[in-house]
């Protein structure tokens, strides 16, 4: 049973019901609190994040935006049980995974500016960058982990997709190819519900997404995809069969996309606003908070300090962002090669420096 | 007669065609109760049901194979695909069959289908949002592409499209969806398809253009007049078959042309314009055809997408050279 | 159990041993004879047929061409089920399912003899030409069974491909759709174990080819290919689930593929002789042949007259095709558009008429 | 140096390729035991191993997209589809991805794979199986797309395609697999893969083909030469990019142009090269621009496929016609 409203899945991995309480003994990460601190935390910036971003989009300041309010325990949850030299292949709604992994805000806003510095991220360099064409990313992270299979590391290729993605030929391709050569990759799926207008039960009559890997001979897991712990483990437990050179798995993480699909999108048109207010009630962040507060692991203070300093990092970095000049028009052309052709430069000295 | 934007004129040929015959359905991600991206098919699922109007699961690949099939046993599907930066998985379905299927069964199972897909720059849209890619389209045999570049042309087109026999891809220029506001009767009536059309009569040079580049191309013809130079604008409409006639003719007269489109240059569809003339019209030709196109380049993010595109300055830049070519 | 060696799945619909005995009641349309007899004949002639059309290829009087041996009681069993007004999809190797259903011996020639006519068939006029783009075939189906669906006279599409097949995007696309859509489609694999050099079990690594439906929330069958009853009957099955507007059924019938790949293929290159050897004592016209014998219900001279016959009709329609003249060069134009364009039409012109 | 066919030579290059650095890997429909549809990977999977050489599902989308994905991660994968007219599958993740990681991530992801693909007529295959869509590759900006003439050019070119360190689409000849031996030097040299090939000088007209066509334009000149007519063949060799000094160079010394492929006409890829003289070779023309192309028809099967094909005869007859021209 999952904490979600209307998301009861038989089978569903859930530690904290919808107001925080342990439904079950918690896996040792979530024993202490730090750990879950350091994720309650990273999901409060990437809901502050969102807010600046989509005030940014308002104000013509940014491109249009992905927001991920609602689903802020999924992204950080993978990405806080990969080690460093995995590999993240995001879809367009894992910002909260992003900056985990050390991207940052400023990348980011660079990113959804329409800027393509903002795909060159300091941090994770081995990292995909934002995948806009839907369940692209999964015959990469194919790729990747064939590639990691070879360097022998242990390094497994997490890539993300929406509910929407699991209908597309690429993310069944990318899945069956993973199972036949036994490659170290997980596939994560954040099942909001929607793709845009599109509700979940319209995309596919199988009951779960997760059942989608029996078309791989994979196993599936349907997540509570609200609580970051229940993410966390089984995206652990997935990555540990990947390194034990066991293969993959495909992960449905259930949640709900709180916000429109995207700045450029109203959700008024096609849902209910009652739909949207009843699944406010299973929402992530006041989960884990309550769980913490319970714990007497976080205080009042503890928020307070933590959303000041949340909205100083981020409204520093859009000042960052904002203070950076676009780049000179010929820099259309520095990357599209490794060696420029002749006519690509003389084209791009033509346009000089502006 | 009242006026109305390119989206509410698509809006309108597609709602007559679902009013004249029942066997004309649309389908597409998001084109039902959300009314399309782009609001081409607000009301319709209301207005029609939603077996006639119906959103497709997240799939090009099936979107297109399924309106094959839909098309060879009688049906007649107005599909979407939401960016044409998103019918790459689509092309298979138009190349391998939806443009054969007549021709490898000698005319037995034929294929009226309509795939519409916005495409273009100019409205900072996200990465893989702004393709223009219909030079791809047009060298596939056995397909139509069609372009419209104004509200009254894309009623009269995209009827002409449902209606034709043969499959069409019917690529709208998204920056003129709302861009502007024309007279446009709902009177069923539906344009030529194989025609190029002459927007601007003129006698020293000829431009070609497709899409929102006409209206550019129209702007710098503007600028052109003022100077003395008179520009015959010649809006291609469709892409495949191109109407080869009335460019050659306007050219012998001309001597002069100028192509114009988004899509980058390298094998862009300019170059078939450009090379017809160069096997067609050589000794009219008084100057070097130029294209004026996207760069040969990834179109960059919504910053620089400006400097990437096409506009009236740059065409008319490149007609003012073709005038002093000597 | 089925009949077949090597291909032991628990949940396999079998009703006649390899050797022929009926493991269970058999259905109502197996009960008499006739029936028996007329796929049995059928499967006959798709062998003859296969047999001469390689004995052209290999002679220069054919292109390419892909064997069905082994597999006959797949698409004959399928088509035997279907009603007139169904729509056959096939991919290339359903000779004896096309047959059934009405395309001439001589308009199959024509095809694989590299000739465009052979798609005119004149019998069952909606069914889909042969189709070489493996699963291309399945999103076709979808939209055929749209079609039926609109048109309300309980048509079913029916397509049908390998086991490679089921790697492909397209495939699961349309799987999905027409659980999704709920739509009157029936897609069945020919699991014949190898795709070209391929075989089955590297793939993928789902156990089953028919629980790839799962990913779909569909039902998926697994059939002994081998046994035309058992294939039939599945098939029937399907059929009327759709015609009750339940929607699509998978099913995927075990076989194997006792010829190579097609003419152009050398299967020695990778497979073993005992392999094939094994195969060929579960092959499907034996075990039928032994059942109608046991039934007393086909003796030697019914074999013989079966076998002349089968092999008078198929020389005569060989000869037919080869006294048939090409189209002349123009007719590559004919049929391109409803309306050929002007410079299309002059170049025809200028070709004249050979 | 021994003589060797095409195919023995991009086995050579191949397998040389595999020596020479651990990251290279090989993967396919059939390129393991089978060793390829051709044989192009015989005994490769026997001599590097299953992981090197390694046979995948039947499944394009993946096959690219995992080579994607494998060389962002410092892999060199070279991955082989089938045949050209599977390759539409592939067109997303060679489009949308392969073609931008660099330029979308400013270099930091890199995207050195090759896809390799037999294309092309000439040998009577089955439907879908002798397409030439190399103008739809060319138009991608970001990628390069190669295809060799001859045994010793494809050795040296697939060589350079696969060192480079950007995605190349080498698509091969079929026709010209078996049908001609040459020595050719198993010595690690690579050909530049940017530049056209001058095959033959010549003063009178310039012909530019690639693939096989080469061989049908080089039959020509030699008929032409009969007549006193000095034919300058040029093998295109790199069809994105262009080598377009080498073309404008040919032309503005014969002042005369063909150009052959076996694409359709219409936006293939020889309208680029005819447009490029169109602009800036003018005043060397004198004659029009003419392309021997395949009909802008879907491509017959094999019984009227030789009437579909472009051959000496009919590159003959238009050298003539433009040689005749005033
Ligand atoms: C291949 C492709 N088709 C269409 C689109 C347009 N589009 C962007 S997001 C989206 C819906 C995605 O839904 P889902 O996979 O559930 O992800 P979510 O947005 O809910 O996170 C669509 C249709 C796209 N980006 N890519
Ligand atoms: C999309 C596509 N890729 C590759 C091929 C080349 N090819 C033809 S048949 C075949 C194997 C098909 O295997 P399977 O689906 O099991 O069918 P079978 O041939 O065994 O009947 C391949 C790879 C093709 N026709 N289509
Ligand atoms: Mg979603
Ligand atoms: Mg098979």
């Amino acid at each position: 049973m999952t904490g979600n409203p209307d998301l009861c899945e038989p089978d569903c991995s859930v530690f904290l019901d919808a107001e925080g309480h342990p439904l079950r003994a918690l896996p040792d990460f979530a024993q202490g609190s730090e750990a879950l601190v350091a994720l309650y935390s990273m999901m409060v910036k990437t809901r502050t994040f969102d807010a600046k971003a989509i005030a940014l989009q308002r104000t013509g300041r940014l491109g249009t935006y992905a927001s991920s309010l609602g689903q802020e325990a999924i992204s950080v949850g993978v990405a806080s049980a990969m080690s460093e030299a995995d590999v993240f292949l995001p879809s367009f709604r894992e910002h909260g995974g992003q900056l985990w992994r050390g991207v940052t805000k400023e990348e980011l806003l660079l990113y959804w500016g329409g800027d393509e510095r903002g795909n060159d991220f300091a941090g994770p360099r081995q990292d995909f960058p934002v995948c806009v064409p839907v369940a692209s990313q999964f015959p990469h992270a194919a790729g990747v982990a064939l590639a990691l299979a070879h360097q022998g590391a242990g390094g497994v290729a997490v890539a993300m997709g929406g509910d929407g993605a699991t209908s597309k030929g690429d993310f069944y391709e990318a899945l069956n190819l993973i199972g036949a050569w036994t490659l170290p990759a997980v596939f994560v799926i954040n099942n909001n519900q929607w793709a845009i207008s599109m509700p979940r039960a319209e995309q596919t009559r199988a009951e779960t997404l997760a059942q989608k890997a029996v078309a791989a001979g994979l196993p599936g897991e349907v997540v509570d995809g609200n609580d970051v712990i229940a993410v966390r483990e089984a995206t652990m437990r997935a990555l540990d069969r990947a390194r034990a050179g066991q293969g993959g798995t495909l992960i449905e993480c259930l949640s709900y996309r709180l916000s429109d699909h995207t700045t450029a999108d109203d959700a008024s048109r096609y849902r209910e606003d009652d739909e949207v207010s009843r699944h406010w009630m299973a929402e992530p962040l006041a989960r884990l908070r309550n769980h913490l507060v319970a714990e007497h692991a976080w205080s009042k203070e503890d928020e307070e300090n933590l959303l000041r300093d949340s909205r100083a990092e981020t409204e520093a970095a859009a000042e960052r962002y904002l203070a950076m000049p676009p780049q000179p028009a010929r820099a259309m052309f520095d990357h599209l090669y490794a060696k420029v052709p002749p006519d690509i430069a003389a084209l791009a000295r033509e346009m000089g420096d502006d | 007669m009242t006026d109305l934007t390119m989206i509410d004129a698509i809006r309108m040929a597609l709602s007559r065609a679902l009013e004249d015959d029942p066997d004309f359905i649309v389908f597409g991600e998001d084109v039902g109760i959300d009314g399309g991206v782009f609001r081409a098919t607000d009301g319709l699922m209301q207005r029609f049901g939603a077996t006639r109007v119906r959103d497709t699961p997240l799939a090009e690949t099936v979107i297109a194979g399924m309106a094959v099939g839909a098309a060879a046993q009688g049906l007649r599907p107005v599909a979407e695909i939401q960016f044409m930066g998103f019918l790459y998985s689509a092309i298979d379905q138009l190349a391998n069959h939806a443009a054969r299927l007549r021709n490898r069964t000698r005319g037995r199972i034929t294929c009226p289908m309509v795939l519409r897909a916005p495409y273009g720059g100019g409205v900072k849209a996200p990465e893989h949002h702004s393709e223009s890619m219909e030079a791809m389209l047009a060298h596939i045999p056995g397909l139509r592409v069609v372009v419209p570049s104004s509200p009254a042309r894309a009623y009269g087109l995209l009827l002409a499209a449902i209606r034709d026999p043969d499959p069409v891809v019917f690529v709208e220029p998204k920056r003129l969806y709302r861009a502007l506001k024309e007279p446009v009767q709902d009177d069923g009536v539906a344009l030529p398809l194989d025609r190029a059309q002459v927007v601007r009569p003129g006698d020293d040079l000829t431009i070609v253009a497709w899409g929102a580049m006409v209206a550019d191309a129209g702007k710098a013809a503007d600028a052109l007049a003022e100077r003395g130079i008179s520009a015959e604008l010649i809006d291609l409409s469709s892409l495949k078959p191109i109407d080869r006639a009335t460019i050659r003719g306007s050219v012998q007269k001309t001597g002069r042309c100028i192509i114009v489109h988004e899509a980058p240059l390298t094998a862009g569809l300019g170059a078939e314009i450009a090379a017809d003339l160069a096997e067609h019209c050589l000794t009219s030709l008084l100057a070097p055809v130029i294209r004026v196109t996207g760069y040969d380049t990834v179109m960059p993010y919504a910053r620089l997408e400006d400097r990437y595109m096409p506009d009236a300055a740059r065409i008319q830049a490149s007609a003012q050279k073709v005038m002093e070519f000597a």
